[in-house]
């Protein structure tokens, strides 16, 4: 067979694809954004939620960030005991959990070193604003996306971590 | 920089810097897991196989070694990282040639890889999933048999790619014996990866001088050198490149041991004083961490090689009298990503 | 066609051959006045077309095209280029040399004597035929020009080919670096 | 010659504004509306994309919406620039572009002005575009503009010459430089003794049609031709300082030229406006002409762009290379096995 000369075999390959995008069980590469949305994976790191019961304002997630774009306020306050008839235990009331979205990196870091599961990822990514300032997010704002905080996926076999669950 | 004799260039010069972003210097206020987040941004195409040298050389100074089955997926990732990086270099060298499609098509495929790198670590293009004595979280279910499924579509692009681009008559006039670079200059100028295996030396630091901590031993394949030194080579090696990694990925995918992903490592890290230098073979070449420790939950120092820098190095030298188009042909095979050099 | 129509086309062509010989004079004049090169050649396009818009006017499309195709498309943009590779600079310049201008224009009007002499003692008054303007008569035109150039003057017409194909080579020649 | 079938008597100039209005810009208009939206839909094919989807039934308007767009910026004109010729340019540009339409037969009386050197004609316009072109790269007062608009120039300057040569194998096979007698000639040829279908020249100007088909790709300044535009050597060539309606002129100049080659090659080597089985001079050919003629177009069209998203762009040197080592001579080849065979024959 004689060779087909290189720029013939590149026409075949872009009339390929063509027909690849017409066929419908093919179909093109892309997806028309508003009309249907891509579902991002579950590990996703869309936007951060809080989970405002788990807080103690401990501040390690403040404290790691490593831009410094999570805003926590908090007072000292008494809570009824957890024995009828106990003294009241003194915790930290969350007055303000705040996020700058604009400057946070979505490294994860915070969600990591939180140790009572008070973070957590939702792949949720549609939550621009029209100004920069706008995109600094309170608590309940960052509360509202726990409903959209996938449960997380099992492990692939032959894995030792633990299962975690989402509180609800 | 370049001056110019009509179309004639009569002497060309990067003048880098205008990307510095001083990440030496913010490492040293950083803690050591914080430094990962930073260290993503130097080369944004392959930013998980940035993360990985200089945990080595953190794990080299606490004398901690990630488990096996860390090791492999640490090992995966970074040859998905390799893919995501060099597919755009594909397609990034068919839009500096004028060729919008393929470009298109880098992208659509590249798309696969870094669907499974956000599966695996959440993150497309900034993982932060390398860490100290392990990785971050295991792979989730159907991890694998999505990957493999990736990896097919990678090897259709590369087989798309050279019918389309290396098969054809124009690309090869466009690049033979364009920007050629003997091996003693390379050498010399210090380049590294592909860029180097394109002059004919046959020098891997995957499989050379592997660095504890990575499993490339566990798969078998072979390191593609082309004798030419000119634009061609360096764009064959790399599409042989992308391909033999596609086969790195599946042998380790087929080979992930079971066990846990993290070492004993304690909560709050701090790196016994010392001093390590570790380099990888990354996307670009050869990319090192020298880290001088201090024993502090900070680094004292941290000096970063990034294989960019030296690699357009070589322009001034290359780049001698040849004609302007010709410029633009060896710029894109040399391939280098402007926050690689500048950091 | 009737006669009617055919004269009522003519008055039509009479009033659009006086604009455009206007316009013509107009560019005419610009071409030599402008300080800039690079307009000058502009406004040479716009003679130059207006010349070729005349000749469709007198039914000579075939010389009409080949106007545009030479001198526009191929002399003109010649120039462009050669002005453009070596003194492209926007706006006027200085350097014109002004001091001529009385002796051009002496040889100027002189030409336009001559010529004007010329065509009156030659034509004098001998009335133009009117044409019909049927494509068929137009179309012969072309091949009037063609036979005549092929059968007529076949061998000055080979002559000239082959003195451009001399000029053509020789300038290969010098051009030539080695 | 066929009298225009209407009701009224009208006079000169009325016809002739009908004509034109219908002929030259209802007609092309729309037809280059749909055709390249068609198009940039084929190209969005081409890289596995959906293309337009948004602007009216299936994108349809979409040009339409990119000229309402354009319309709406801002328009700059560089400082030091040379204000009129940098405003004239984009006119003479899309001007000489209409023009060629004026020749072009879409039916048997379909044709605003059937000249007798119509090929010849449309030639002769297409040449008129270097000039807006190095205006425009002149007169921005920028280098790459100006690079870009020498280096267009000195292309379309040499792709001139195969062009014009590989339509005279055509204009010989036909014995006529009329676009309605080339139309004819190939409708009333036999092929092999059979004349069912006419004889488009494609099959007996194969290689006329190759060299036509790489010429007018570089005339239209695209890949692999696109040096002169090429983003990564000149930024844009030409027309980097043009933005609003001004760019607008040239991008529908970009289009509307690759439309009115496309249908120069439809008619010289695909057979025009004729259809197999329709007899030339019935008046059916008059409706069914511009709908053929419109197909036809957009298969050569189609062509134009698959090689335009195929390949990687050529080096200028290269470029004159192959136009003056290959393209010409070939084309000179060309004609001189068609003149011998039609003289033989």
């Amino acid at each position: 067979m004689p060779k087909v000369p290189g720029m013939v075999k590149g026409l075949g390959v872009t009339f390929r694809t063509m027909v690849e995008t017409l066929k419908p069980s093919g179909g093109p590469a892309t997806v028309q954004y508003p009309h249907e949305k891509e579902e991002p994976a579950a590990r996703a790191r869309g936007v951060i939620a809080l989970h405002e019961e788990n807080c103690t304002s401990c501040m390690l997630c403040s404290r790691e960030c490593p831009d410094w774009c999570i805003y926590i306020e908090a007072h000292k306050t008494l809570a009824p005991p957890r024995r009828a008839g106990g003294k009241p235990r003194q915790v930290n009331k969350l007055d303000r959990f705040a996020i700058d979205y604009s400057l946070c990196m979505y490294c994860g870091i915070c969600v990591e070193v939180c140790p009572f599961d008070a973070l957590f990822w939702s792949p949720e990514y549609e939550f621009s604003e029209v100004s920069i300032a706008d995109l600094l997010h309170e608590k309940q704002r960052l509360g509202e996306w726990m409903d959209t905080v996938p449960e997380f996926e099992p492990y692939e076999a032959g894995s030792e971590a633990k299962g975690r669950k989402v509180p609800r | 920089m370049a001056k110019l004799d009509g179309e004639q260039v009569v002497r060309c010069e990067p003048i880098p810097g205008y990307m510095h972003r001083g990440y030496e210097k913010l490492c040293e206020v950083r803690t050591y897991p914080q430094v990962t987040t930073l260290v993503n941004r130097i080369d944004w195409l392959g930013s998980f196989a940035n993360e990985v040298p200089f945990i080595l050389a953190a794990e080299k100074l606490m004398d901690v070694e990630a488990p096996p089955r860390a090791q492999v997926i640490r090992t995966i990732l970074f040859e998905l990282s390799r893919l995501g990086n060099i597919s755009l270099f594909l397609g990034d060298l068919g839009i500096q040639l004028g060729g919008l499609t393929i470009g298109f098509y880098a992208f659509r495929d590249r798309e696969f890889v870094l669907n499974q790198i956000e599966s695996a670590t959440g993150g497309r293009f900034h993982p932060n999933f390398d860490r100290i004595g392990g990785i971050k979280d295991d792979l989730p279910k159907g991890w694998i048999a999505e990957t493999k499924r990736a990896m097919d579509r990678i090897r259709r692009l590369c087989d798309e790619f050279e019918e389309l681009v290396l098969g054809n008559e124009i690309f090869a006039a466009r690049t033979r014996g364009v920007g050629v670079i003997p091996s003693d200059v390379a050498l010399s100028y210090g380049m590294s990866g592909a860029n180097l295996r394109a002059t004919g030396v046959d020098w891997d630091l995957r499989r050379d001088a592997c660095p504890p901590g990575l499993s490339y031993d566990l798969a078998d394949w072979k390191v593609w050198t082309h004798p030419d030194g000119d634009s061609y080579a360096r764009t064959w090696v790399r599409l042989q490149e992308v391909r033999e990694s596609t086969h790195i990925v599946d042998q380790l995918l087929d080979s992930i041991p079971s066990g846990p992903i993290m070492a004993k490592v304690p909560r709050i890290i701090k790196v016994p004083a010392g001093e390590a230098y570790v380099a990888t073979e990354n996307p670009l070449g050869e990319m090192g961490y020298y880290v001088v420790s201090k024993g502090d939950l900070v680094p004292f120092r941290v000096k970063i090689r990034s294989a960019s820098f030296n690699n357009i190095s070589v322009v001034p030298w290359v780049s001698r009298g040849v004609i302007i188009p010709d410029l633009i042909t060896i710029m894109a095979s040399l391939y280098f990503i402007l926050g690689d050099i500048d950091r | 066609m009737s006669v009617f129509a055919a004269t009522e086309v003519l008055v039509a062509q009479n009033i659009a051959f006086g604009i455009i010989a206007i316009a013509i004079v107009v560019a005419a004049v610009r071409v030599v006045t402008t300080n800039n090169v690079v307009h000058a050649a502009l406004w040479l396009v716009v003679v130059l077309g207006g010349i070729a818009a005349q000749y469709i006017l007198l039914a000579a499309e075939f010389t009409a095209i080949v106007q545009v195709l030479v001198y526009i498309g191929a002399i003109v943009v010649l120039f462009l280029f050669g002005i453009m590779l070596t003194r492209a600079r926007l706006g006027g310049e200085n350097m014109v040399n002004k001091k001529m201008r009385p002796a051009a224009m002496v040889i100027a009007v002189a030409m336009f004597g001559l010529m004007a002499y010329s065509l009156w003692d030659f034509f004098g008054d001998t009335e133009l035929e009117v044409m019909g303007r049927s494509t068929a008569e137009l179309g012969q035109t072309t091949a009037q020009v063609s036979d005549s150039l092929f059968l007529t003057y076949l061998v000055p017409f080979e002559v000239v080919s082959v003195l451009l194909l001399a000029a053509l080579t020789g300038a290969i020649v010098l051009a030539r670096r080695d | 010659m066929n009298e225009l079938v209407l009701a009224i008597e009208l006079a000169f100039w009325q016809q002739t504004l009908i004509k034109v209005l219908v002929a030259a810009v209802l007609v092309p208009t729309t037809a280059l509306i749909f055709g390249i939206v068609f198009l940039f839909k084929v190209m969005s094919w081409m890289q596995s994309r959906m293309g337009p989807q948004e602007a009216g039934p299936r994108g349809l308007l979409q040009l339409l919406a990119d000229g309402a767009k354009f319309l709406q910026k801002e328009d700059i004109i560089p400082d030091k620039a040379d204000r009129f010729v940098f405003k004239a340019a984009p006119v003479v540009v899309l001007a000489s572009t209409f023009l060629i339409y004026v020749i072009l037969p879409a039916g048997p009386d379909l044709i605003i002005s059937d000249l007798p050197t119509g090929i010849f004609f449309a030639m002769a316009v297409s040449s008129l575009s270097v000039i807006g072109v190095l205006m425009a790269g002149w007169s921005s007062s920028n280098k790459y503009a100006l690079m870009g608009g020498l280096r267009a120039g000195g292309q379309l300057i040499a792709y001139e010459l195969p062009l014009i040569l590989a339509v005279v194998g055509v204009v010989i096979q036909a014995g006529s430089l009329s676009m309605q007698d080339i139309v004819l000639a190939q409708a009333n040829g036999s092929m092999l003794g059979f004349s069912g279908v006419g004889l488009p020249f494609l099959i007996t100007q194969i290689l006329g049609f190759g060299i036509f088909m790489v010429a007018i790709q570089a005339e239209l300044t695209q890949p692999p031709f696109d040096m002169p535009v090429a983003e990564s050597e000149v930024v844009g060539g030409f027309h980097v300082e043009y933005t609003g309606f001004r760019f607008l002129f040239f991008f529908l100049a970009e289009f509307a030229t690759a439309f009115a080659f496309a249908a120069i090659a439809a008619t010289l080597f695909l057979g025009g406006w004729y259809v197999p089985g329709i007899d030339p001079d019935s008046m059916l050919a008059n409706v069914v002409g511009p709908i053929a003629l419109f197909v036809k177009i957009m298969v050569v069209a189609f062509l134009i762009f698959w090689f335009r998203f195929t390949y990687p762009r050529f080096r200028e040197d290269q470029l004159q290379r192959f136009a003056w080592k290959y393209l010409i001579p070939l084309a000179l080849v060309n004609i001189t096995i068609t003149g011998a065979l039609v003289v033989a024959l």
